[in-house]
């Protein structure tokens, strides 16, 4: 089974690294983007189990490792 | 918020007590809108106004030859010489790191680091001092990991230097953890900077990132106790952007080579409001604020918010009039924002405008001379007593002292820290002489022959027993580590870490942890220069313990006299000073809280005026390159330091046989691990014995001999020994161990 | 003679760079701001560590968009050699200069330390006197320094002779214990094919002065210089 | 306008902080996830533009500058 992990900064959380990414893109001259805030993105293999075992293990997975929910949030998507 | 109307509770919810806001109606003669009251909030939040501490924080010594600036501003200078000096301070960011220890700790050097740039001086080295909770706590690893890298990540970015610090472990931390954070510059005289709104007329000037909402009511947080509701404030840690503050600084210092500014204050806690209302205080004037020129990162932000604001990376600079085109432009050089937002005032009042409407107008002197001061209570708790008792008689004697003597040098409290400060680049610009590992860190200062030694140093047990007792011998091991890199201590920054003040047993500790620093550094000549405060340090009314924290800077003259704490050659002899104190001092050791799990007694006793000539020996046997290595006796006594200068080696580990320095009366398990103060292990050259024995009869300082360097193990007369390498390995993978980080 | 030593906003090892030109070889050292087009009139060019843009994005992604990197591609393609150290090597490799690309140490942590580096090839300007299979002990301090590049660029800069030093172990074996990041070949340094370019993890201009705990980092710059006044012959 | 940008890592090269994470899962006794890898995430807010123009500033702003293709492959998504 496969899911995807989309984990993104709060709102009002300083982005640094969106602001860097977006001040450089107008200085090579490619205006247009106004606004650009980075997260992160897992693409996950899960072994064989049920949907809800498997939501309910991404979400122990997200809540207590892979996001830091005092700046991050996270959401998943699982195929199939 | 505009509309909330000011009662009260709501000044209840700010942290202000009934008297306090009783006091802001009276000398305002009205009620405070909720703009004003925020502001009084913040600056009258114990973390801003110092109310709890300040009367005995007047204690300290703080003057001296060399001292150029004593606490008060953002941090102490002290002269080197040849127009140059050294600019320092230690801060804590224990709340912030607790909660989310990354960043936490990143905004804890971020802000450390501001402190020292912005009174012109350029940072060269920073330490670290950290307190966790036990190793076995499952929250430990986690914030110990955080912590760390986020302390590299902010410094190794800027290019700054993490030099040295501690690591020290205790249950009564589980909860609340400390992360103090220390930086040094250099300063030329001439270029010396404060934070002064001086010059009616002259415009302020906002630089560095934009505000948000970050971090709104973080002054308040780090002064609240910690309670199952701080979950709730997460949203506002603030995240720090160690890229900005690296141009913030390239350009706060190409802009004091002019000659444009009048006054400079980084932002730190309560924001643009601290700053502004301190420059004006120190200066006597007063100001105009537009806070909608205020560069802003969030859109329909509040007078308010942007007031109690504490984004990270900012500046306020009063400028000279006219000059403030060269300010901007130097700014906008450096891709930063800055913008001129208000002017200084003659008239003592701060008038803070939103779009031309006022939206708070207050004296700026009721905000800050006139903010309360509070005379606690202070009592010494009836516990103490118990606490002080320890029958070393009834102390079961363990079976294998060598394997006592092991576990003791695995131990996460002793183990060798490369785990943390592999981790920070402690070497970058080139000055680290003596790095991580010896008993300071020493730097040299370019262009010149002379070089400073840091240390930071506090036995948070040691304080807890006796807090007296506790706060001079932070400062005599101060004075001895720098003294063995050998360098002469010439100033002293502290970072005063206590549980809640309301408590009387917490304000007695508080207060005679600062008579005992007092009189350590009057004695030692050595003036407190700056420091922190950190209060409320407990969860759910359970405190930390007493943690006065300080870092000690020393000179020397010449940088070739440097000395290490680990053996340098085989053959070399091994000398104990000061080897004539000899009843067992063990209340508060290593030894009884590792092997017999006990925190008890009376802490080892200070002898003040040994400690003086001790370092002055040091620092002349250095200067004759009598000494091939100096190391201080500290946690774990005599066994413990004498192991550490066999293997912390860095040419690989060697091995020494030495005699016991205690009479035979004495337990060997006592011998081993009595942490008598004021003794260091020294070791020279056999050409150098005569020398150096005379030296030491000069200064009338006790020096016995107590063996020699070499053989593959660390013998102890016949009491105990260990083998060289086996040491070394459980010494270098204890602390990875403990924390469950080996692979 | 003269040196560039780069600046960009957030390098942070360019004035130990300078440092070590300047004032320990007493050699002609110039910073130059990232803005600068050109680099007429210099004979070497130092790309120096720190955190360029903050490594945001990917280290050294944003600093190839600096129009100095436009002056650098020409100056290593007139043949003047060009060093890149620690974050100037990343920049090397993400503007192209280089091949491959620096992903993070296996451990995921930053590590400072001294390592022991083996001279794979004596071809370039900055190791033309430090023989082949000379032992270096230079210091390392990065976050990103696993070096990566797909097997068949691989194959081709091994063939080419285009590894310049690989981390070893004191006694000089190329060991995955010696490794300090978890690097493809344990490879710490490469260069271009025409060998004037070198890019390079460690930090030469760290250890200058012995009282630096090694001062093996000076021979890299000595070559470079006798190279060039050689050249200038 | 908003849009969506993801990075991931080429197959073949290797992803420490995946690994670690994985490894970390099983550590915290959550098992059964047998992969991951960790990529970027960018929401990205454009100013009035075409959709040809918008798809057009993507694609360029990726390969100039976000995802380095020696190592990283990257599609994007355009709302609406
Ligand atoms: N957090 C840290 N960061 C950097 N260096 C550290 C840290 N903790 C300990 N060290 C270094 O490890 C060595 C041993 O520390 P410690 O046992 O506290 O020394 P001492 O007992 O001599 O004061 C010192 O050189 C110290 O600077
Ligand atoms: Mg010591």
């Amino acid at each position: 089974m496969k899911a995807r992990i989309y984990v993104t900064l709060r709102k009002g959380v300083l982005d640094p690294q969106g602001k860097a990414i977006q001040r450089s893109l107008s200085h090579l001259g490619m205006e247009g983007v106004d606004e650009i805030r980075v997260g992160k993105f897992m693409e996950v293999t899960l072994g064989e189990m049920t949907r809800p075992d498997a939501e309910k293990l991404l979400d122990d997975a997200c809540r207590r490792l892979i996001a830091n929910t005092v700046i991050e949030d996270y959401r998943f998507e699982i195929e199939g | 918020m505009k509309d909330v109307v000011v009662t009260p509770e709501v000044a209840k919810e700010h942290g202000l007590t009934a008297d306090e806001y009783a006091r802001i109606q009276a000398t305002l003669g009205r009620d405070p809108n909720i703009t004003e009251l925020g502001i009084f909030s913040v600056m009258w939040s114990e973390h801003c106004s110092y109310k709890s501490s300040r009367i005995h924080l007047r204690k300290f010594p703080t003057k001296g030859p060399r001292v150029l600036q004593g606490p008060g501003e953002n941090a102490g200078i002290v002269d080197i010489g040849d127009n140059l000096a050294v600019c320092f301070k230690m801060e804590s960011h224990n709340h912030p790191s607790f909660i989310e220890p990354y960043q936490g700790a990143a905004t804890g050097v971020g802000g450390i680091l501001r402190d020292v740039f912005t009174m012109g001086a350029r940072p060269i080295a920073s330490l670290n001092s950290l307190r966790f909770g036990r190793p076995e706590h499952p929250r430990t690893p986690f914030l110990v990991e955080g912590v760390v890298s986020g302390i590299a990540g902010y410094g190794n970015c800027i290019g700054v230097p993490t030099v040295g610090g501690e690591v020290f472990f205790d249950e009564c931390y589980d909860g609340n953890i400390l992360v103090n954070a220390f930086t040094l510059g250099v300063v030329r005289h001439d270029r010396i900077f404060r934070g002064y709104a001086s010059g009616v007329g002259n415009p302020i000037i906002y630089v560095g990132s934009k505000t948000g909402r970050d971090g709104i009511h973080g002054a308040t947080m780090a002064s609240g106790e910690f309670d199952e509701k701080s979950e709730e404030k997460r949203p506002t840690v603030q995240v720090g952007d160690p890229f900005t503050e690296k141009l913030l600084l390239e350009a706060c210092l190409e802009l004091m080579k002019t000659d444009c500014v009048e006054g400079i204050q980084d932002m730190g806690a309560a924001g643009l409001t601290s700053s502004t209302f301190e420059m004006a205080s120190r200066a006597g004037t007063g100001f105009i604020m537009n806070l909608d020129q205020v560069p802003q990162r969030e859109t329909d932000m509040t007078p308010y918010e942007l007031l109690l604001s504490e984004s990270q990376e900012r500046m306020i600079i009063v400028a000279r009039r006219g000059r403030e085109q060269e300010v901007l432009d130097i700014f906008e050089k450096w891709d930063l924002d800055a913008a001129v937002i208000g002017e200084v005032t003659p008239d003592g009042i701060a008038r803070l405008l939103m779009n031309g409407v006022t939206v708070a107008e207050v004296p700026i002197a009721a905000v800050t001379d006139e903010a309360p001061i509070y005379d606690r209570p202070a009592e010494r708790p009836a516990w103490q007593d118990d606490l002080n008792r320890l029958d070393l008689s009834a102390l079961p004697a363990p079976s294998d002292l060598s394997e006592s003597w092991l576990a003791l040098m695995s131990c996460p409290e002793m183990a060798d820290k490369k785990w943390v400060y592999r981790q920070y680049d402690y070497m970058i610009r080139t000055n680290t002489l003596v790095a991580p590992g010896s008993d300071a860190a020493v730097l040299r200062i370019k262009g010149t022959r002379k070089a400073v030694a840091i240390s930071s140093d506090c036995n948070p047990r040691y304080c807890y027993l006796d807090p007296f007792v506790g706060g001079m011998l932070a400062v005599c091991e101060g004075a001895r580590n720098v003294a063995c890199s050998g360098a002469e201590p010439i100033g002293l920054s502290d970072c005063l870490n206590f549980g809640n003040p309301e408590r009387p047993e917490i304000m007695w500790q508080f207060r005679s942890a600062i008579e005992g620093i007092s009189k350590a550094c009057e004695a030692l000549a050595i003036p407190v220069v700056s420091g922190n405060v950190s209060l409320y340090n407990e969860t759910m009314g359970k405190g930390i313990y007493p943690t006065p924290t300080v870092a000690t800077v020393g000179l020397l003259e010449d940088a070739d006299d440097r000395l290490v704490s680990w053996f340098r050659a085989e053959g070399d002899r091994v000398f104990l000073l000061g080897g004539d104190r000899v009843d067992v001092e063990l209340g508060g050791s290593l030894y009884l809280k590792e092997v017999h799990g006990r925190v008890a007694g009376v802490p080892p006793a200070a002898d003040l005026d040994h400690e003086k000539r001790l370092c002055a020996f040091i620092k002349a046997a250095a200067s004759k390159r009598l000494l091939a290595s100096a190391h201080d006796l500290a946690e774990g006594g005599l066994a413990c330091a004498l192991a550490e200068s066999c293997i912390t080696r860095p040419d690989g580990p060697i091995g020494a046989v030495v005699s016991n320095p205690f009479p035979e009366s004495v337990r060997p398990d006592f011998a081993l691990f009595s942490e008598n103060q004021g003794r260091v292990l020294v070791s020279c050259g056999p050409a150098n014995v005569a020398a150096l024995l005379e030296a030491a009869s000069e200064h009338q300082l006790h020096i016995s001999q107590l063996g020699t360097v070499g053989g593959d193990a660390i013998v102890i007369a016949d009491i105990a020994r260990l083998n060289v390498a086996e040491t070394h390995k459980a010494w270098c993978e204890g602390f990875a161990n403990a924390l469950g980080f080996g692979e | 003679m003269k040196i560039a030593v780069l600046v960009f906003p957030g390098s942070n090892c360019d004035h130990d760079a300078y440092h070590a030109i300047k004032h320990v070889l007493a050699a002609d050292a110039q910073f130059v701001w990232h803005k600068e087009g050109s680099l007429d009139g210099f004979d070497g060019v130092v790309i120096p560590g720190g955190f360029t843009y903050g490594d945001y994005l990917r280290t050294g992604a944003l600093a190839k968009l600096s129009p100095v990197m436009g002056a650098v591609r020409r100056f290593a393609d007139s043949g003047g050699p060009v060093i890149g150290i620690c974050n100037g090597f990343q920049i090397l490799l993400e503007s192209g200069l280089l091949p491959g690309a620096m992903i993070v140490n296996e451990s995921l942590k930053f590590i400072c330390d001294y390592v022991t580096l083996r001279t794979e090839t004596a071809r370039t300007p900055f190791t033309r006197s430090i023989p082949e299979g000379t032992r270096l002990r230079i210091p390392v301090a990065h976050y990103q320094g696993n070096y990566f590049a797909d097997d068949e660029t691989i194959r081709r800069i091994e063939g080419n002779g285009q590894v310049v030093f690989r981390y070893c172990d004191a006694g000089g074996n190329v060991t995955p214990e010696a490794n300090p990041n978890g690097s493809i070949g344990s490879i710490a340094g490469i260069c271009n094919e025409k060998g004037n370019v070198l890019g390079m993890m460690p930090h030469p201009e760290r250890c200058t002065e012995p009282e630096m705990g090694s001062a093996d980092g000076r021979r890299l710059f000595e070559s470079m210089l006798s190279h060039i006044k050689e050249n200038a012959r």
